[in-house]
């Protein structure tokens, strides 16, 4: 049977989903017997690769890379898995929504709440341009699995990857989809 | 005022009457095109042409063709001319009697007026609003004084079971049933509640027929008031509309007076006062538990039914809620007899019903049909169809509960079960004609935005869903929705149509679903990919 | 005092007259999801999560609220069928997306009512937009916080306000999804002069709208049973444990 | 907050100035007496003191609320729940555009739009020079003359963009008036 390509992206998150995925202690050597990391965090790849099985997304969608990456994580993904209340909700990611769009939340945190030389800051092609809403991973492209949790704890993890592993059909039930 | 009193003073009025009767129509809309100067001027233009002893000019209520005011009517001759300007007054004075005035003539016996059958409106335009002795002498308070004399209350319950009438407030409750009800529960503090918080926007019945014979309404009331056992009425108003209140505060006022309302009503041991309650401005307050609770001074909230009114309604007591219209069909079917009124109508729907007539159609205004005239009827005979030359796509009724009748529906009668069959509702009347320009999935938003607006707030089905489903809208409308969210759409509709705790809830998907029904293909040729 | 037999899902119950739905249920180990509804308070039925299906001579169901429909002789009811469970998950995600719920960084994380609702429906992401209005925190008061972005409008707090402690410091203002809870004349919390400080309304807060100062994230446990635990005491001279 | 002023009850009947100083203050108690300060009035209490001051200031709801023994909360939720109650001072000139159904199928969207952007008003709110309140009603009932406008309580049918700004602009014209 041919190993599986895995994927996990990062969008606009703190990377505590990560954390939690590495949490998956010696589950992790199980993993690496069986799939491929294809494109990671963790890993070093530059490019999201064609023909990716499963990802895990980590981030809601704040600026515009990550707008373009996860349309590209869609075209090139069998399974898409909103990884964590980011993915899924917008969650902290999201808590600047209701100051407005980018213009009112740069200055909200680059000048009115600056002591010292309050400035925007502007640096195309350096710094990815802020959305003007953040939205969860599904407002945006079609997900197939959501794995809510902030973040969410390992065994939700490999109880999800390990479904999926299996050729399951994965589904959570119960405490697993707890927000929060 | 002892009823000899009353019996001479109705006599005076009929002798104050002069050979000729100049009405001029003071209710809302043509007193915006300013009637009210022009009768001002008529009087004038009848003193200079020496004819004060020939003629009067009288301030009447709604004439019906409200899109061509100001109307002004000349009787007994029967000349009808329409968007009177204040320099007519000269030249229609001059006519009388013979002679053509330099004035629009109107055609009283065209298919707009040919087509009615006025019942309920039977004294608008003719009776003064702002004289009871208008209305004693078209023989206002009959009914009232026979009743009282005549007839136990068992007897008038029974009468209006007879005559079929059922709710003209919307759902089509029987109304003799409701009333029995009510005059089942225990003797003790009952109420008697008429409904004139007339909301629906594109709607004007309730408060024409308000504005032209308020004395009608309030004779029904003290009638049902004597049926159920209710010594005590109000008239839940909407705050909208000052002139409406005016003339209310004026009938009941003069009705206390003369001793129509009050103690020992027509020497007999019947009391019953009225008293009105001013709404400031909630859609939902025409919804009978919210409306109870904004008499009682509180926030317009709908409460659970059961209890139903009937059972316990104001505060605690059995009340009967009404609206205008059913009210104001009583005084007619005591007078003709329940029998008689049964045989207007279809099996199913009694009587006539008054619809405003609204929207891309040549003439709008007032329209009283018999139960079962057919849509095609009301908009293409009586209103003449779309205006320019264009064709009609869509007949709206029952506001913002209801929905919208595509044309090739017209030849369905108007009754309470052929418009619930296509999806729509009677409602209280509201009917509004739309052109072939008009965008259906934009009609659902601005339905849904209304309801959104006027949500209470108190069950979320309604507060959270009517504004999910007005974005939902919006974006169809401009082409930025996918097909999954159309079925998202749909789904949400069904759960706040039957998971709202209220009527204004459960009916807010209703536009929507019933555009879906009939014009599925506007929403679904704007859908993007996915 | 005259007693009804019904059937709850199958399963033959009796209710004493006067008993709604819910509370026939709910003695006869039927739990039905409900949020407005809390025990010592008095019923409203705005929520309708308890909404069940109750079968109608000639065929068919109709819905009901459970917390205020009164049980009846021979009243066949479901609670938990696949229309009610898709209402009951909208409506679910309907509360989410019409504030500002962020459970990760709540007072109430693993304590709250509306996120365990989340889970018991099946609430795994929210449909709908997330409408994101902005919203007051008023930390007036000495010892309480109210947080506009938790508030599901469930009026707990109004009713054990009125109810309970007879204050009315608490009511509704505005209408519409633009409702909101409001102290007095929509002064500060901590300049109103009718609050007694009492904190029921705390108690009865099911989110982290409601909250004590002190609490940080998933440290606000609310005392949600102490108000039938004084209702009882009050009215039927029983001091329950 | 100021402390309420005390409310004249029965025994204090008259018509003479008002304690508090502003005698509209009697307007207010008279119509708690004509409903003998039952607390069902409340409404229409609100209706009275709007009349006689414009607008429902928060001093005022505490009276009220203080007149008929109510709880400030309870008040204040009432006079925001109704749309015809405001809490926020009126413009000397108001401007109520129906939006109906008749006037909607009539194009009145366009019409409100003109009047926005011509003013800058929103709807519901004042210009900030005070000069006109812009409001939208739900339907005033005038329906056969779709498009209706209501300029300082006269409703006007028949209305286009052009016929509305000119009613307008006459406002801004007459200055001070």
């Amino acid at each position: 049977m041919a190993r599986l390509r895995l994927a996990t992206v990062w969008l606009g998150g703190c990377s505590g989903c990560h954390m939690s995925f590495l949490d998956l202690d010696e589950f992790l050597m199980d993993l690496a017997d069986r799939v491929d990391v294809v494109y990671s965090p963790v890993v070093d790849a530059k490019e999201y690769p064609e023909g990716v099985d499963l990802v895990l997304v980590e981030g809601a969608v704040a600026n515009e890379d990550n707008l373009a990456m996860i349309r590209r994580v869609r075209e090139r993904t069998r399974i898409l898995v909103s990884f964590g209340d980011c993915a899924v909700t917008g969650n902290v990611t999201a808590l600047r929504n209701p100051i407005g769009g980018s213009d009112g939340v740069l200055r909200r945190s680059f000048v009115e709440q600056t002591d010292r030389d309050p400035q925007i800051p502007f640096a195309p092609g350096v710094l990815p341009v802020l959305l003007d809403r953040v939205t969860p991973v599904h407002s945006v492209v079609s997900v197939d699995l959501y794995l809510p949790g902030c973040p969410p704890p390992a065994p939700r993890i490999r109880a999800v990857l390990e479904q999926l592993l299996d050729g399951r059909p994965a589904r959570l039930a119960g405490r697993e989809i707890k927000f929060g | 005022m002892e009823k000899n009193e009353l019996v001479s003073l109705v006599e005076a009025e009929r002798a104050s009457r002069r050979p000729v009767q100049v009405r001029v129509c003071t209710a809302s809309a043509c007193l915006a095109s300013r009637s009210r100067e022009v009768a001002g001027r008529l009087r004038s233009a009848a003193g200079r042409a020496g004819m004060v002893d020939r003629v009067d000019v009288r301030e009447v209520g709604c004439l019906r063709l409200c899109s061509a005011g100001p109307l002004v009517k000349v009787e007994p001759e029967g000349v009808l001319y329409e968007r009177v300007g204040v320099e007519q007054a000269d030249s229609i004075v001059g006519a009388i009697g013979g002679g053509r005035a330099e004035a629009r003539i109107g055609d009283p016996s065209g298919p707009f007026f040919a087509r009615q059958l006025p019942m309920v409106l039977e004294n608008s335009g003719v009776v003064e609003p702002e004289r009871i002795e208008s209305y004693l002498a078209a023989g206002g308070y009959g009914q009232l004084d026979r009743v009282l004399r005549e007839l136990t209350p068992e007897e008038v319950v029974e009468a209006i079971t007879r005559s079929g009438l059922r709710g003209r407030g919307g759902a089509g409750y029987p109304s003799g049933l409701k009333w029995a009800t009510v005059a089942k529960m225990p003797p003790g503090r009952k109420f008697v509640i008429c409904n004139a918080d007339e909301g629906d926007p594109g709607a004007f019945m309730d408060r024409s027929v308000l504005e032209s014979d308020p004395q009608r309404v309030l004779e029904g009331m003290a009638i049902a008031g004597y049926a159920v056992g209710a010594e005590q009425g109000y008239v839940y108003l909407r705050g909208e509309h000052p002139l409406t209140i005016h003339r209310l505060r004026l009938a009941i006022d003069q009705a206390r007076r003369l001793g129509v309302l009050g103690s020992g009503i027509f020497d007999s041991r019947f009391n019953f006062r009225i008293d009105l309650r001013i709404g400031a401005g909630a859609y939902v307050c025409g919804e009978e538990t919210a409306l109870m609770a904004s008499i009682e001074g509180r926030r317009g909230t709908p409460q659970p039914r059961p209890p139903y009114p009937a059972q316990s309604g104001l505060w605690g007591s059995p009340t009967l809620i009404n609206n205008v219209e059913t009210l104001a069909n009583i005084p007619a079917i005591l007078r003709e007899g329940a029998e008689r009124f049964a045989r207007i109508g279809t099996a199913s729907s009694k009587g006539t019903k008054v619809f405003a007539l609204a929207g891309n159609v040549c003439r709008s205004g007032l329209v009283e049909v018999p139960m079962g005239t057919s849509l095609r009827t009301i908009v293409e005979e009586i209103g003449g169809g779309a205006p320019e030359g264009r064709s009609i796509k869509a007949v709206q009724t029952g506001g913002p509960s209801g929905g919208c009748i595509p044309a090739s529906q017209l030849d369905t009668p108007v009754d309470y079960e052929s418009l619930k069959a296509l999806g729509s509702i009677m409602g209280s009347g509201g009917m509004i004609v739309m052109d072939d320009r008009a965008d259906m999935v934009d009609v659902a938003r601005y339905f849904m935005e209304f309801c959104r607006d006027e949500s209470c707030g108190k069950c979320i089905p309604c507060r959270a869903g009517t504004v999910q489903l007005h974005r939902m809208l919006v974006r169809i409308r401009d082409g930025q929705a996918t097909r999954d969210e159309l079925h998202r759409l749909e789904r949400l509709c069904e759960m706040v149509k039957h998971a709202s705790l209220c009527g204004l809830g459960q009916a807010a998907p209703s536009p929507v679903l019933s555009t879906l029904r009939f014009f599925r293909e506007e929403y679904e040729s704007r859908l993007t990919g996915g | 005092m005259s007693v009804h037999t019904l059937r709850i899902d199958e399963k033959d119950v009796s209710a004493r007259a006067g008993q709604t739905i819910l509370e026939a249920a709910s003695e006869n180990g039927i739990s039905i999801p409900t949020l407005c509804h809390l025990e010592g308070l008095s019923n409203v039925g705005a929520c309708r999560l308890c909404l069940v299906e109750v079968a109608v001579v000639g065929g068919g169901t109709r819905l009901a609220a459970a917390c205020v429909t009164a049980a009846a002789e021979e009243m066949v009811i479901q609670t938990d069928t696949d229309r009610l469970r898709e209402y009951r998950k909208m409506i679910v995600e309907l509360l989410f997306a019409e504030r500002n719920h962020v459970c990760s960084v709540c007072v109430a994380n693993n304590h709250c009512e509306l996120q365990e609702m989340a889970v018991s429906q099946g609430v795994d992401h929210v449909r709908y937009d997330y409408l994101e209005p902005r919203c007051d925190v008023d930390l007036s008061h000495p010892r309480f916080g109210l947080d506009h972005n938790r508030c599901i409008l469930c009026t707990r707090c109004v009713r054990a306000c009125d109810e309970v402690e007879g204050a009315h410091t608490w009511d509704v203002s505005g209408r519409g999804t633009l409702s909101r809870v409001v102290t007095d004349l929509n002064a500060p919390w901590g300049a109103s002069e009718t609050c007694t400080s009492c904190g029921k309304c705390v108690m009865a807060c099911p989110t982290g709208a409601l909250f004590h100062q002190s609490s940080t994230v998933s440290e606000m446990i609310h005392e949600r049973t102490r108000l039938s635990f004084l209702v009882d005491a009050r009215e039927k001279k029983q001091w329950h444990a | 907050m100021n402390a309420p002023t005390k409310a004249v009850g029965q025994d204090e009947a008259g018509s003479g100035s008002h304690p508090s100083g502003d005698d509209r203050f009697a307007r207010i108690d008279e119509a708690m007496r004509r409903h003998r300060f039952e607390q069902d009035a409340l409404i229409e209490v609100l209706h009275a003191a709007q009349e006689h001051f414009g607008y429902l200031r928060a001093d005022l709801l505490q009276y009220i609320a203080h007149g008929l023994k109510l709880p400030p909360s309870r008040v204040h939720g009432v006079a925001t729940f109704y749309h015809l109650f405001t809490l926020t001072p009126r413009g000397k000139h108001t401007c109520v555009v129906c939006t109906g159904t008749a006037c909607y199928v009539r194009g009145v969207e366009r019409l409100l739009a003109a009047i926005e952007s011509e003013t800058g008003a929103v709807p519901g709110r004042t210009t900030p020079d005070g000069r006109i309140t812009l409001e939208v009603a739900r339907c005033v009932g005038a329906c056969g003359i779709a498009p209706v406008v209501v300029f300082d309580g006269n409703a006007e049918g028949s209305q286009t963009a052009e016929s509305a700004l000119d009613r307008i602009r006459k406002w801004n014209d007459h200055g001070e008036e």
